[in-house]
């Protein structure tokens, strides 16, 4: 799969509730990506003038191909995404991409786990797994959820959890994945989001003598290995680069206390 | 009509003056999916030194203004692996040159000696890099010791050598004219320039290394007048890099006196910034009827009209 | 919960530490009415020589990414026309610094013997301006010229003396230090940040100068550096400018070691800039339980966690 | 008058032809201005993200207050302008003014020669004095020239020159302002426009023996005479800052040989 630069047309660019978006972009040339793939993203290229600030593209998951469009699920947290979400349909967003590695295969139940910005590394990886996964999604509260609907709608199984108990249980998703493991047989846990959540979930499946993967959100420059500023600390000692190795890792080459 | 892009960078023929900086474009091949590689002046790869190198703990990057900042610490495959691995890779027509760093004088020199006889067509001394606490800062910045390091790699080299500068200096023309008096035969400036950033939250650098370089559109008019110093200084050509977009952006430091040009963050936001750099230079020497990008070389104008 | 916002820089007392750097507030009076300037720390003015100085001839100013560049040339009223005019049109309540400067040494220590015993509170000498062909840039890049510099005004003036440095220098650290070892009593730094852009349409530089000063957003990672090195050299205590457009600006230069800050080119694209720092700094430490603003100063860790 | 400094609402951004655009401001607090004044505007205060390129405000004359709002006239030119441009209704942009000097009073009749985006600063200066006004505008084109019809709804003497003959005579404004001084007598003549329009003017002026005054349009930083960016030489020596000793001279002030 060979990675592409085209400044795409915005198709759609809708709110999705709280602070989170959906864009919508025309890529007729894509070339398919794997589930857990990403793309750099540059909110400032508008033809009507070129503007240095903020200069970095910004990395986001692949989240499906949909209706002849490529989509990504964000949240505004900065100033990247908040000029993404000026971006008014008809307008131009610089896309490179599909980048980094994607989930591995398995074999047995599927548990996926997402929190934040990270659940929307996962929706393509419970497509593909339709019938073994159970998605678990996290956030602070209902409104902060992205894609809920989407997930509903494939159909797979999906649990709930919100910190202020909004909508399905109260707490951290890591308690569902706690409770999901604790019946689970062979079962796989992939997990995005924070790093703190994703770290809780690789302790959790350890215990629990499942495989873990994790997909890493470290900030990037490139996105294509060669600025090496996504470096993440590995178990055996140096760094692993997250465009390029990952952004998906099996949580034991990590060295979650050396994270930044 | 059609614009003769060649220049001769120090004894390197290039087809064209635009070449990739050193540190952003890999070790090339991370850009094949992009564009033709041979469609630019050549690339100038990652910082080798003789040993592989780990790098710096994260945070390495943290975007500012028109900027961003770094501290890789040099992390690189080390010299051999180079040569062995990254090398053949390139197709034959891509003009390579490695930049060569160390901890001292001597390590310098024998990466510059294991380069001998491959297929580089130049060594860049990267004298420069302000982000490894022993070692490059200092060769760069104090008179003495870059003459010397300018003298050993020299002398160890079979293919012509760039001194790469800092352009954290009170005086680049001074540090030029040391340079092209050790016989090096060719310069590029500038490494980035060294800065700190605060993150509020942690109340800690927003790099682990504290310092780190800052790149990007914010240095272009730093590096535009240490090229224009410098290339006035002496007679050996100078490479000009920082913050390099467009076309009009590398035509400035032709008129500023480079002969050529390096592309570097840019890479970033476009992987395809280089070729677009290179497409955008010859455009814009045909809108001016210029027939030889050579004749835009120093061509700026100071005097009054 | 209130902040106490109190500072003391050098002996001169600041209601809080957030004054506006020379030359990008005019006089004062200019600002009157966009806020009360007895709500903040104080006010910088233009620099002043012996006798009015006209200026370089436009284009003085251009814009670049982030940043601007300007070569005004140091035009102003001259210091007496400030003491008859200028300084009694402030109110009481403002707490004024004059900034002085000369092409010789006499001539900078008798605009500092002018302005003794008016009501300024505290003199800058800026002995870094570098776009002035003879002058400013040569006395703050040169550690012996410093000195005798330092010690000439600190002797002729008979308020609080802050030296201010310019960032086109290798080592900040070393002429912080000359400076304290004369006397000063404060630093000021940075001053802009000597650059050079070309207009492509007249092949000439954008600013007749030729040279000229970045300021703006774009220097500020390179004001944080300087005043984060130059403020643990010295016990003297640092004003930080560069790029500061907000409070949490502000407060990282605070986190980095600076006593106060100035603001400057902020106050183009926003006239009410200073006391919305000032403001918006008040409200960060508030956001942080910090009771004091002197707690911030020098807050930065940079061992790893 | 005093000057202010507000994130007024934007109430239209529309495309007037060519590269004009007309944009109307909701500035309820706006002090009056005389015809003349210039305000400055910073086109890339959006609320949602805070961006520094490009960095400074651009001067633009205060074409009128119509309708509640405060209306510019401005061209495209570059990349602030074209950020303007960008600006959708309910978003804001900064104001600070009014600023500057405007025209003086005059006696006898006034010819206002405008070319390029110099005729937004004669619109208020015509509709003060109606009945004393002759309007010469000039333009390469039919489709360069702003503010036309407002200037034929004022009911003001109006003829146009356009380089390609588009409309109004063929040729430039400047020959119109010769034809007019040649049977005026006791003529004020008022010019903004590019430097060398402005030039001509002021010889043809001088030599019929009529006052006149031009608007300089040169490069600004603050607006407010504190940052010395935008210095005009002036006859006598020295330099005037256009912002706060101007925009508005007498022709006789500029040297101008020395304009940059
Ligand atoms: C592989 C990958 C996939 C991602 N997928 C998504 C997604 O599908 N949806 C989504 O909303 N977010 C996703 N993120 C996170 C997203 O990239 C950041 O939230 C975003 O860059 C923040 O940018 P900003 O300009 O709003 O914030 P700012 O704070 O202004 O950003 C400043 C800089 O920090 C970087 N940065 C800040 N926070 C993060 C972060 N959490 N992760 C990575 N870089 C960061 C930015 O890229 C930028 O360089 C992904 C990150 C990675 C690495
Ligand atoms: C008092 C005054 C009143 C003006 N009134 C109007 C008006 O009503 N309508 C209108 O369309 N234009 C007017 N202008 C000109 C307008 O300010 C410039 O066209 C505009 O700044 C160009 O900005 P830009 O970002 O598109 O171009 P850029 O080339 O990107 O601008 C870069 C820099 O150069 C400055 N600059 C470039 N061209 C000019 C110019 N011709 N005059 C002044 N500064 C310039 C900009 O302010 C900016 O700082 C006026 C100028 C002045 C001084
Ligand atoms: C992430 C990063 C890594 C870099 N690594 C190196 C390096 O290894 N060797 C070197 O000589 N320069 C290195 N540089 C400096 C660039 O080659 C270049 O001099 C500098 O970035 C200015 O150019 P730019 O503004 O176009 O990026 C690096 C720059 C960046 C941003
Ligand atoms: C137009 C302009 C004029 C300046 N004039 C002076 C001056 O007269 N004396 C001085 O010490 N600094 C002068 N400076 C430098 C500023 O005081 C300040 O050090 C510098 O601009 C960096 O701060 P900033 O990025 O906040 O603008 C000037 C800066 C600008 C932009
Ligand atoms: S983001 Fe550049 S190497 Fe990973
Ligand atoms: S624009 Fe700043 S003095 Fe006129």
């Amino acid at each position: 799969m060979t990675s592409l630069r085209v400044d795409a047309e915005v198709a759609e660019n809708r709110d999705e509730g709280g602070a989170n978006r959906r864009l919508r972009l025309r890529v007729p040339d894509w070339p398919g990506s794997a589930p857990g793939q990403f793309v750099m993203l540059s909110p400032g290229v508008r033809s009507s003038v070129e503007r240095f600030d903020p200069l970095l593209p910004r990395p986001m998951a692949v989240y499906r191909v949909h209706d002849g469009c490529l989509e990504v699920l964000y949240k505004v947290t900065g100033r990247g995404t908040a000029l993404l979400a000026d971006a008014r349909s008809g307008e131009r967003v610089r896309v490179v991409g599909p980048l980094g590695k994607g989930f591995p295969e398995s074999v047995g139940k599927c548990l996926l786990v997402g929190g934040g910005t990270g659940i929307a590394s996962l929706y393509d990886l419970a497509a593909r797994d339709r019938e073994r996964s159970h998605v678990l999604l996290g956030a602070r509260s209902q409104r902060d959820l992205m894609g809920q609907e989407d997930f509903a709608a494939l159909g797979v199984a999906l649990s709930i959890a919100t910190e202020d108990g909004s909508t399905g249980s109260s707490g951290l998703v890591t308690a569902l994945l706690e409770r999901e493991l604790e019946t689970a047989t062979n079962a796989t846990v992939f997990a995005c989001g924070p790093t703190p959540m994703m770290r809780a979930s690789a302790e959790i499946a350890a215990k629990h003598g499942a495989r873990c993967f994790v997909s890493l959100e470290n900030p990037m420059a490139c996105g294509i290995g060669v600025c090496q500023g996504c470096a993440a600390p590995r178990a055996n000692g140096g760094y692993a680069l997250v465009c390029r190795d990952g952004p998906v890792f099996d949580a034991n080459e990590v060295l979650w206390e050396a994270m930044p | 009509m059609s614009v003769d892009t060649r220049v001769n960078w120090g004894g390197v023929a290039l087809r064209n003056p635009v070449l990739t900086a050193s540190g952003t474009f890999g070790y090339g091949m991370e850009f094949a999916p992009f564009f033709d590689l041979t469609r630019i002046g050549g690339i100038v790869a990652k910082s080798l030194t003789l040993e592989p190198r780990i790098g710096h703990p994260p945070a390495r990057i943290a975007e500012v203004p028109s900027g961003m900042l770094n501290a890789i610490g040099l992390e690189n495959v080390g010299v051999d692996a180079f040569l062995n691995e990254k090398l053949p890779a390139l197709p034959e027509g891509v003009t390579v040159v490695a930049s060569v760093f160390g901890t001292d004088i001597e390590s310098y020199a024998e990466v510059c000696k294991r380069l001998a006889g491959s297929r580089v067509a130049a060594l860049e001394v990267n004298a420069s890099c302000p982000h490894v606490k022993s070692g490059g800062m200092e060769f760069g910045q104090n008179p003495r010791v870059l003459a010397e390091l300018v003298r050993a790699t020299r002398q160890a080299a079979s293919v012509p050598v760039a001194i790469k500068l800092s352009p954290n200096v009170t005086d680049i023309a001074e540090l030029a004219r040391v340079c092209e008096g050790e016989g090096a035969d060719a310069l590029s400036l500038i490494n980035t320039l060294q800065v700190l950033d605060v993150d509020l939250k942690t109340r800690r650098p927003r790099l682990r290394n504290t310092l780190g370089g800052l790149s990007g559109p914010a240095i272009l008019p730093l590096a535009l007048r240490m090229v224009w110093q410098a290339s006035r200084a002496v007679r050996i050509p100078v490479c000009g890099i920082g913050g390099i977009q467009s076309g009009e952006d590398a035509a400035k430091f032709l008129l500023c006196g480079a002969t050529a040009v390096q592309v570097g963050t840019a890479n970033y936001t476009n992987p395809r910034a280089a070729l677009d750099v290179a497409e955008g230079l010859e455009a814009f020497a045909e809108s001016q009827g210029v027939t030889r990008l050579t004749d835009l070389i120093g061509g700026l104008e100071t005097e009054p009209a």
